[in-house]
């Protein structure tokens, strides 16, 4: 294997274990769920990412075929974590603002913006054809926004 | 025919190229079979896909593409330097609203999907009507021009992806 | 082997395989032809497998080698007379059942009854022919997951609740069934079960230790289906809440445990297994006397003719595997023949039971008197012999299979217990299957009237399939001579392992691979 | 420290939470004990073929040593039986919750207690 | 002939069943007829037998056991055939009289001829295991005669209490001769009969004899055990009269007969024996004296000269011998002339009770005459049977020492012939004699002859003998006892007159005594109500409900039906057992150097002990240990992974979140939490058991880890690719080598869906539809269903992971992957579709039928596997081979891929058909389903039109 | 240099995975609420998919990389499934 090649894949190698471990700590140390989904939905997959670019430069670098397929993990992962956050994100406003195990430190609690249009957020109020929620069904914790 | 044959032209390319990753070989054989599997896969899920959004892929979108892997690099720094310094109190992380101009379920999902990935953003729900989204920042000294930002960093370019 | 002989040993495992699936395919809603196809089977492999017996009967053990790789690589399926006889039973048992629940309707009341019960023939035949032991496991899980099915067929809240303990505590069992194949394998490094009784023969000392460890928990895994105390726990529940049919079926669902002791017992674990030999026997025995006591003593607690049978049950395998506790070939004989008589007679007293709790309307099988019912006179007398024949009785096959065991165990040390919990307990026997039949039949008579019953399906087939077994028992006392023969045979032929170990891995072995 | 250490000692944790959860008194529980009981055996079994890294059974031209294929091969079957078991038991636990309207294992409040 | 003689009644007792018919003579002449020919029978042999030959037949039935179809016919056995016979013909002709129009005749002659059959095949018996299956043949036919009038409770319990004292006695003999034939090394009686050295030598001689004695006592009713004889008078009269004279009860003393000439002779059969039938005999007699009831005084009679015969085999001389074969003999006629006549008592004058009864005489002449006669035999009067065997009796008591006292015999056997003087006096006094009553029940006259013809013919043996005992009953009662003795009896001219000895001083003293008796009756029977005699029956009913009670309490205490305690049992049987097995055998610690842990893998550890003490601690709370345990599942994949098994990580990553979605499904609809209920100490009682397992499982997985493998698995290597054709062993052993584990294992998968659907179908109806439609939700909810972004999201994911299960299924030969796996993605990615986009969305969508998918995926392995038998191959014989296509190159075409495709197809059948039959009965949960309206995202811009917001915010 | 420095990456890498993992647990036991359990689990598997594949470069192999491929899809079904559990109780409606 080139020195150049090994100094990058030992690079991206350092770089991935780097990010991972920030992810991570992030998830460990921050203060709330929705700034603890920052920290991996962006630090690990970037990490991850690296760890799979260092692969593929090894491989053909060591005398390997030439593989891709570590692209593809990678373009799953940039698919997939938006949406794992994003789900994360509405399980925790939907408990948040019924007052379910309730951490203050999102915000939620105190009130989330309003919408442009009118309506709630979907988690609160659902589809946009469905009939106005029942007021008994407003969430106890948002009632005071 | 042809048609009924490729009912998503685009999302056939796409399977073809992730079955050439896949197999990770470059010969006749496989490309054959990435094409058959590229005909076959979506051909027998398109009954999941009861509406075709109109991509464009030209010059608009690739150019998407390589902000969007711009701006996710440089997010992830941005987080990870966020976390490693910034002390929990100081953190002025607040709740951002996008109003939308997208109508297309899918756009929106890119869209969200971009914000989610890049930095300090992560998009939490979107409204009831579809006409906005809201997004959790993690540290943001303005909300107006993050939200101006993300309007006219993103979405003006899907606007011109999405027809 | 000869082609027809194999093609016939094949036939024993696939047919019920393709019948099974088949009849799911194709006949999921095709009910006659369902239970044209099932009869089909279930007589078929009748044919099949007296033609097994009658060539096993020639005294040569033949292996078939799946997938024509040979022994101990592939899987090869082993006829030998034990393996031909359970065969035989299972399908003669199979096909009383089968007619009984097709003449009674009782396939109808729910969902996948005939692809069920063929698998459950399939797991069987296939858990009877295997020579591989990781193959028993699937075999015994193919006949357990239909048995859940068949369990709870037609379902009702007792049934499920039944169901859950049945089901669960199996799972468990199966779970240690895989640490026993497992650590043997990791022993030995093998699987077949020919090859394991070389290894295990030729095992180093530092080896025993875990070798004997493995044979116990094979040992308790196999009893616990076969519901040796302490281990007999979920048995009365289970049977007593399954349907009638189902109960009848599931008397060869004991004795498959029983198989397997004995097959492991005197293969792997024979004469020549080092510190592991007949390991088993000295923790069954005490166990064995104690689930007959336990069996019998139990009629006193059923509330129900059902609950009567299963009990029976649990005292018929304490019996057995009293028997077969000493692990000598002149003790084992009887107990293949009272393998062969219990299995028939606890099918017998089901179907019995079942018929009389489907003429009693609310009163069903529950030991209290109420008015006289339909067919009454024919039932109490099938119930008079097949409680004669569960009790062990003259002159069914019943008290032939005592007297052998007697006769059989008479020079093992702990003769005098067995001799006495037999006899103790056939007593106790007498004394409960009097009450109970006194009960319903006889103080019936005091009350005026008779129980109306709906138009009631299988009156004569349902009868006859019942009366049938019935009969069973009584041939086998009949023809105890050349059945006895047989099973003498047959224990003479386990006891020498050396024709299995030569049919699987010797130079006339299948497999040409 | 060896990875047979960790293993073995992995097996025994499993069995024993496997163990106590399938004596708890309630279906779902006890299902987690079998899904525990059969992590523990999947890995018994597998480590009965010895604890190999980096040796995966499959034809290479550069590897001197493979691991031993047939144990992965049990384990396999075990897991999809497993899965098939523990599909069923699940689904009768939710079915007899249905029929019954408890999810007690023996069918009423606890049984043991009451004897 | 022999054979013809055992079998007929047994056989012929399906003819009145059948003559039933064709009305009650017809069942009648049957059982008359079949009788009658079995007795023609015996009379053709009877004069051979009597020359000192022995008819012999015998067929082996059961040689493995010894059991021998024997029969002989000796003077004994053509004794008793001849009374059984001779007595039951007479019986027969009297029951058809005596019974009811109601009762059901057929079945009565087929009981009592299914009796006959057994006595007779007891005493033809040349095999004691074939005399036992006769034995306890009685035992039953005699339930059913006993049980006869079932709706008598008397009768019911009468017949059981007969069944379980004799029919345990004859388990008694079972195990006694079973011990002698293992003695003699035969079970054929002529050979046992030949041993007597060796059996009185046996250290078993004593465990045999009293086993064979408690069947001997129980069947005749020897104290303690005669209480169920009187109880057994419930049966009809001419059942009595049978089975209480010649037959059943007499089974016990024609063993004692049987085996006297090996077992007797002994201190302990003296002892035993001798005392046995004389305390019967005394004891029984007095209580009889003080019956009522004609048919109680009858039984109490029967039992003391039972007592009287058992006395007289016991003393074991040949000559006490010889006059109990006597006495046998004169019993059955005295005896059962007497049931029958009190069955015409009962008959006639509507009453058995002494009470109610006498100077029937004048009424009743006929019967009053014979009742007279043989009244005064059974007291012992001459010139009448009864008197000279009683003579002969005493004659032997009166020399007979016991435990060196020369008087307890004389005394205590005078005693007994005085008191059987009279209560024999008392039935003949009491019914007959005395004033007349005007207040029988009916009005008493002589029956037809049909009643009164039989016992008329007993009573003329009675005086026959009594008159020429040489004449009738010489031959063959010195026949008889020359077998009974093996040929140590005496000739003995037997004739009334004995000249003056001690027993003529005995026998007036019994006479006169006996005749005070009865004139003092009224105060020696206030005597017997102030002496506080246990009643048997109290007893036995106490006893049988008690020890019931008992057995009930004891085995439902242990048998709660606590699957707890079931599986507590299961897992510390396991340890304790496999761990003492281990701790049986030697051990030796391993060998094989360990792999050195990385720190990622102890990374690894701690979180798999972590999530493992997570679930265990907060299992309660149902839904997070379920997050819990998904750590586990990763942790476990990790390490297949890790550890060299990557077909096991693919196939555990997925199973494990297929398993998730299972649970998730189904704990929607349970309780989200477990209450606490479980005491302190059950759990530390758990908890010590899990640890012992989890110590057990362990230490055997770190022994065997550390020592070096021997296994077969080098040849998986040799011939994977040569003969299996492909690179991943794994694989080739899962679909070639070991392919009928993959068929099987595939079944399971099969059938387990099926039970799922089973179980689900049936939902919506009863109690569970009940609770299911009055299902709430009890977690608060979102209103939005299908969030936007997800159902996007997996649409454009669905096409890829089928590419991805594709890919994974075609190179599962070579590489990692295969049809299990690839099913299971397949079905992952489907799933996706459900969980985003809705259960009606993806339904509709997916047009697949699994039945069908399953069925097919088994009958597709199971047709690649019959594909080889057309070639002569044994099933699952796998083909492959490899073509060169042009453009494309080499490809491989394997039957094994076909047979993988059959798993696939199973597995995707399976897993869908059990996880969306599981998410439609949530569906059914839902009050209002919203699925018909719902498109499948909630939120869909494109949908609203642009002015929608403002009119749908207000 | 060339040789030494690989491993030390990888080493480096590994163990920041490791700690990661561990890091992950505590969220985990920590929670609060379930939200951050998922994130935990979720993360948690991310990080699985990284080891695996500095594995891989570790051992040169890509026996491992279905593995990885595999665990991407996982990871988000679980977590879609145990967000969507908590959102509505039912997760196929
Ligand atoms: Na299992
Ligand atoms: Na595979």
């Amino acid at each position: 294997m080139s020195l150049v090649a090994e100094i990058l894949v030992a690079l991206l190698l350092v770089m991935g274990g780097g990010l991972i471990l920030i992810g991570s700590w992030g998830l460990a140390r921050l203060p709330s769920l929705m700034t603890r989904l920052h920290g991996p939905t962006k630090a690990s997959t970037l990490g991850v990412g690296a760890c799979l670019i260092a692969s593929m430069v090894y491989f053909p670098a060591s005398g390997g075929g030439w593989s891709a397929q570590e692209l593809l993990i990678t373009v799953f992962l940039l698919l997939t974590a938006p949406i794992s956050a994003n789900m994360i994100a509405k399980a925790h406003l939907h408990r948040q603002g019924h007052g379910i195990d309730p951490n203050p430190a999102d915000g939620i609690v105190r009130g989330l913006p309003r919408t442009p249009g009118g309506k709630d957020w979907a988690t609160f109020q659902g589809a946009a054809n469905d009939p106005a929620p029942d007021p008994e069904q407003v969430p106890p914790a948002r009632r005071s926004d | 025919m042809i048609r009924r044959l490729l009912p998503h032209p685009a999302l056939s390319v796409l399977v073809a190229v992730v079955w050439m990753l896949l197999v990770n070989e470059f010969t006749v054989g496989a490309v054959l079979l990435a094409l058959v599997v590229g005909v076959v896969a979506p051909l027998v899920t398109s009954r999941f896909w009861p509406d075709r959004p109109k991509i464009r892929f030209g010059p608009d979108f690739l150019g998407y593409v390589g902000i969007v892997l711009w701006d996710i690099v440089e997010a992830n720094f941005q987080v990870a330097w966020i976390i490693l310094t910034r002390r929990n109190r100081d953190l002025r992380s607040r709740w951002l609203v996008v109003p939308l101009e997208l109508r297309s379920p899918e756009a929106i999902t890119v869209l969200a999907g971009t914000i989610s990935l890049t930095p300090g953003t992560v998009t939490s729900d979107v409204s009831a009507d579809g006409r906005a989204l809201l997004i959790h920042a993690l540290d943001v000294a303005d909300p107006e021009a993050e939200v101006a930002r993300i309007k006219q960093r993103y979405e003006t370019r899907l606007l011109k992806v999405f027809r | 082997m000869t082609p027809a002989i194999s093609l016939l040993v094949a036939a024993a495992v696939v047919l019920p395989a393709v019948m099974g699936a088949a009849s799911l395919l194709l006949l999921r809603h095709r009910l006659d032809t369902s239970r044209l196809v099932s009869l089909g089977s279930c007589l078929t492999l009748v044919g099949i497998a007296a033609a097994l017996v009658i060539h096993a009967s020639g005294g040569t053990t033949e292996s078939y080698a799946l997938g024509n790789w040979r022994a101990p690589f592939g899987i090869v399926l082993v006829l030998d007379r034990l393996s031909a006889m359970m065969l035989l039973l299972t399908a003669a048992l199979a096909t009383a059942v089968m007619t009984y629940a097709v003449a009674t309707g009782m396939d109808r009341k729910g969902w996948h009854f005939h692809p069920l019960f063929q698998f459950q023939l399939l797991g069987l035949n296939g858990a009877f022919l295997t020579g591989d032991l990781f193959n028993l496991f699937v075999f015994f899980e193919v006949l357990l997951i239909a048995s859940y099915g068949l369990m709870l067929h037609g379902q009702g809240p007792q049934r499920l609740k039944a169901g859950v303990k049945y089901v669960v505590i199996n799972l468990v069992g199966s779970t240690l069934f895989l640490v026993g194949v497992g650590l043997l394998y990791g022993v030995t490094g093998t699987l077949n079960m020919a090859d394991l009784a070389v290894r295990v023969a030729a095992a180093p000392v530092g080896d025993q230790g875990l070798i004997a460890a493995s044979a116990l928990v094979l040992t308790v895994v196999f009893a616990l289906k076969a519901a040796l105390a302490p281990l007999h726990f979920w048995l009365p529940g289970t049977y007593s809440a399954t349907t009638g049919a189902v109960a009848a079926l599931f008397a060869i669902m004991t004795k498959v445990g029983a198989y397997a002791i004995i097959r492991t017992g005197t293969l792997i674990f024979g004469a020549e297994a080092g510190a592991a030999a007949f390991v088993a026997g000295p923790w069954m025995l005490p166990a064995a006397i104690a689930t007959t006591f336990i069996g019998f003593i139990g009629l006193f607690a059923a509330r129900g003719l059902r609950d009567m049978a299963a009990w029976s049950v649990v005292g018929s395998m304490g019996v057995l595997l009293s028997a077969v506790a000493v692990f000598t070939a002149e003790a084992m004989g009887p107990a293949l023949y009272y393998m062969l008589h219990s299995t028939l007679a606890g099918a017998a007293l089901f179907l019995v039971a079942d018929l009389i709790a489907k003429r009693r309307g609310v009163h069903v099988d529950a030991l209290t008197h109420a008015p006289r019912f339909c067919q009454a006179g024919v039932l109490s007398g099938l119930f008079f012999l097949a409680a004669i024949g569960i009790v062990g009785l003259p002159p069914l096959s019943g008290f032939v299979g005592k007297l052998l065991i007697l006769d059989g165990v008479r020079e093992a040390p702990a003769a005098a217990w067995i001799w006495g919990s037999i006899l103790i307990t056939t007593l106790i026997g007498v004394l409960a299957f009097a009450r109970a039949g006194s009960r319903l039949f006889w103080k019936s008579s005091e009350l005026e009237g008779e129980i109306p019953t709906r138009v009631l399906r299988g009156r004569v087939v349902g009868v006859g399939a019942a009366a049938a077994l019935v009969a069973a028992l009584g041939l086998l006392a009949v023809f105890g001579g050349p059945v006895t023969a047989y099973t003498e045979a047959t224990a003479t032929q386990l006891f020498a392992p050396q024709g299995y170990v030569e049919a699987v891995l010797g130079k006339n072995a299948g497999g040409r691979r | 420290m060896t990875m047979e250490l960790l293993v073995a000692s992995a097996i025994a944790v499993l069995t024993a939470a496997g163990v106590y959860l399938v004596l708890r008194g309630r279906t779902f529980p006890v299902v987690l004990g079998l899904a525990f009981l059969s992590y523990a055996i999947n890995l018994f079994l597998f480590a009965m073929g010895r604890l190999v890294i980096d040796r995966p059974p499959i034809y290479d031209k550069a590897a001197e040593a493979y691991t031993d294929p047939l144990p992965q091969a049990l384990v396999l079957t075990a897991i999809v039986i497993a899965f098939g078991m523990t599909a069923f038991v699940v689904v009768l636990a939710l079915r007899t919750f249905l029929e019954t309207g408890v999810d007690h294992v023996d069918g009423h409040e606890d049984a043991e207690d009451a004897s | 002939m022999l054979f013809l003689l055992a079998l007929l009644p047994l056989i012929g007792a399906l003819a009145p069943a059948l003559a039933i018919r064709r009305g009650r003579n017809a069942a009648a002449l049957a059982a008359g007829a079949v009788t009658l020919a079995a007795l023609v029978v015996l009379a053709g042999m009877a004069p051979g037998v009597m020359d000192g030959e022995t008819v012999r037949a015998g067929v082996p039935w059961i040689p493995a056991l010894g059991l021998n179809a024997n029969l002989f016919l000796d003077p004994l056995g053509l004794m008793f055939a001849g009374m059984i016979l001779g007595i039951g013909l007479l019986i027969i002709i009297y029951a058809r009289f005596y019974l009811a129009a109601a009762d059901p005749m057929g079945r009565f002659f087929t009981y009592l001829l299914l009796f006959q059959g057994a006595m007779l095949g007891i005493v033809l018996s040349d095999n004691v295991l074939l005399l036992l299956i006769f034995w306890e043949l009685t035992s039953l036919s005699s339930f059913l005669l006993i049980g006869f009038w079932r709706h008598s409770a008397e009768a019911r319990q009468g017949a059981r209490m007969a069944l379980f004292v004799t029919g345990g006695g004859g388990l008694a003999l079972i195990g006694g001769l079973m011990i002698l034939g293992h003695i003699a090394g035969s079970y054929d009686l002529t050979v046992i009969l030949q041993q007597r050295e060796l059996i009185q030598a046996s250290p078993l001689y004593l465990p045999a004899l009293l086993l064979i004695l408690g069947g001997c006592f129980t069947k005749s009713a020897q104290f303690p055990f005669h209480f169920w004889l009187p109880h057994a008078m419930a049966a009809p009269t001419p059942v009595s009269a049978y089975l209480h004279s010649a037959t059943m009860v007499k089974a016990g003393v024609f063993m004692l007969a049987r085996l006297w000439p090996v077992l007797a002779g002994t201190e302990a059969w003296f002892l035993i024996v001798a005392t046995t039938g004389l305390v019967t005999m005394v004891f029984a007699a007095w209580v009889a004296l003080f019956k009522d009831d004609l048919k109680g005084l009858l039984a109490y009679s029967t039992v003391s000269h039972l007592g009287f015969l058992t006395l007289l085999f016991g003393i074991g001389t040949p000559m006490a011998a010889l006059v109990g074969v006597f006495h046998i003999i004169n019993h059955a006629t005295f005896k059962a002339a007497l049931f029958l006549n009190a069955g015409i008592v009962d008959h006639e004058a509507g009453t058995r009770d002494l009470k109610r009864l006498g100077g029937l005489f004048g009424l009743m002449p006929i019967a009053g005459t014979l009742a007279l006669i043989a009244g005064l035999s059974m007291a012992g009067v001459p010139p009448l049977n009864g008197f000279i065997s009683k003579e002969m009796m005493l004659e032997e008591a009166a020399h007979t020492v016991w435990l060196g006292q020369p008087w307890v015999f004389p005394v205590l056997a005078t005693l007994g012939a005085t008191l059987s003087v009279a209560y024999s006096l008392r039935y003949i006094v009491h019914v007959y004699f005395g004033p007349r009553r005007d207040d029988y029940p009916k009005t008493p006259h002589d029956p037809g002859i049909g009643l009164w013809g039989p016992p008329a013919v007993l009573t003329a043996l009675v005086v026959a003998i009594g008159l020429a005992p040489a004449l009738f009953a010489g031959p063959l009662v010195d026949a008889v006892a020359e077998v009974v003795t093996n040929g140590a009896a005496p000739h003995v001219h037997l004739a009334l007159w004995h000249g003056v000895t001690p027993a003529l001083f005995m026998s007036v003293i019994a006479i006169a005594v006996g005749a005070l008796a009865l004139v003092v009756h009224g105060r020696l029977a206030r005597l017997f109500e102030a002496m506080p005699l246990p009643r048997a029956k109290t007893l036995f009913d106490a006893g049988v409900a008690g020890a019931a009670t008992l057995s009930r309490r004891g085995v439902n205490a242990i048998h709660n039906g606590s699957l707890q305690r079931a599986m507590a049992a299961l897992i510390a049987t396991a340890a304790v057992v496999g761990i003492a097995g281990f701790l049986s055998a030697d051990y030796a610690g391993g060998e094989r150097p360990g792999v050195p842990a990385s720190a990622a893998a102890v990374a690894g550890w701690i979180a798999l002990v972590t999530a493992t003490g997570l679930v265990v601690l907060f299992h309660r709370a149902r839904y997070v240990s379920l997050i819990y345990i998904g750590i586990v599942g990763l942790i476990i994949s990790l390490a297949f992974a890790h550890l060299s098994a990557p077909d096991l990580a693919l196939t555990q990553i997925s199973v494990e979140v297929v398993t998730i979605l299972l649970m998730l499904l189904a704990l929607n609809l349970l309780p989200k939490t477990t209450p606490a209920e479980t005491p302190p100490w059950r759990r530390i009682r758990d908890g010590a058991v899990a640890c012992v397992a989890g110590l057990g499982v362990g230490g055997a997985a770190w022994a065997v880890m550390t020592r070096p493998l021997d296994s077969i698995s080098g040849y998986f290597w040799d011939n994977a690719y040569s003969g299996g054709g492909g690179t991943n062993v794994v694989n080739v052993i899962l679909v070639d080598f070991r392919g009928f584990d993959t068929f099987g294992e595939i079944i399971v998968l099969g059938i387990a869906a099926l039970g799922i659907f089973s179980l689900l179908e049936t939902v919506g109806t009863g109690a569970s539809g009940r609770r299911v439609a009055a299902w709430k939700p009890d977690t608060v909810r979102s209103p939005e269903h299908h969030p936007m972004m997800l159902v996007v999201a997996t649409r454009l994911l669905l096409p890829l992971a089928v590419a991805v299960g594709l890919y994974i299924f075609l190179r599962g030969h070579n590489q990692p992957g295969g049809g299990f796996i690839a099913g299971l993605v397949i079905s992952i990615a489907i799933l996706m579709q459900y969980m985003a986009s809705g259960y009606s969305f993806a339904d509709r969508r997916l047009r697949a039928d699994h039945h069908s998918l399953i069925g097919a995926g088994v009958l597709t392995a199971a047709a690649t596997g019959l594909g080889s038998l057309l070639f002569g191959a044994p099933f699952l014989t796998s083909a492959f081979d490899y073509f060169h296509l042009p453009l494309i190159g080499e490809i491989e075409l394997a039957t094994a891929m076909l047979f993988d495709i059959g798993v696939a197809l199973t597995v995707i059948g399976a897993v869908m058909l059990a996880l969306a039959q599981l998410s439609r009965v949530a569906q059914s949960a839902e009050k209002q389903p919203p699925l018909e309206t719902l498109e499948a995202m909630d939120v869909d811009p494109s949908r609203t039109p642009a002015a929608a917001p403002t009119e749908a915010g207000q | 240099m060339t040789g030494s420095l690989l491993p030390l990456a990888l080493a480096f890498a590994l163990t920041c995975i490791s700690v990661a993992i561990l890091l992950n647990l505590y969220r985990l036991v920590r929670g609060p609420t379930l939200g951050d359990r998922i994130l935990a689990v979720d993360t948690l598997t991310i990080n699985a998919i990284a080891l695996i594949v500095v594995f891989g470069v570790a051992h040169g192999t890509q026996t491992y990389f279905e593995s990885a491929l595999l665990l991407a899809m996982v990871a988000f079904v679980g977590t879609v499934a145990y967000c969507k559990f908590l959102l509505r109780g039912d997760i196929v409606e």
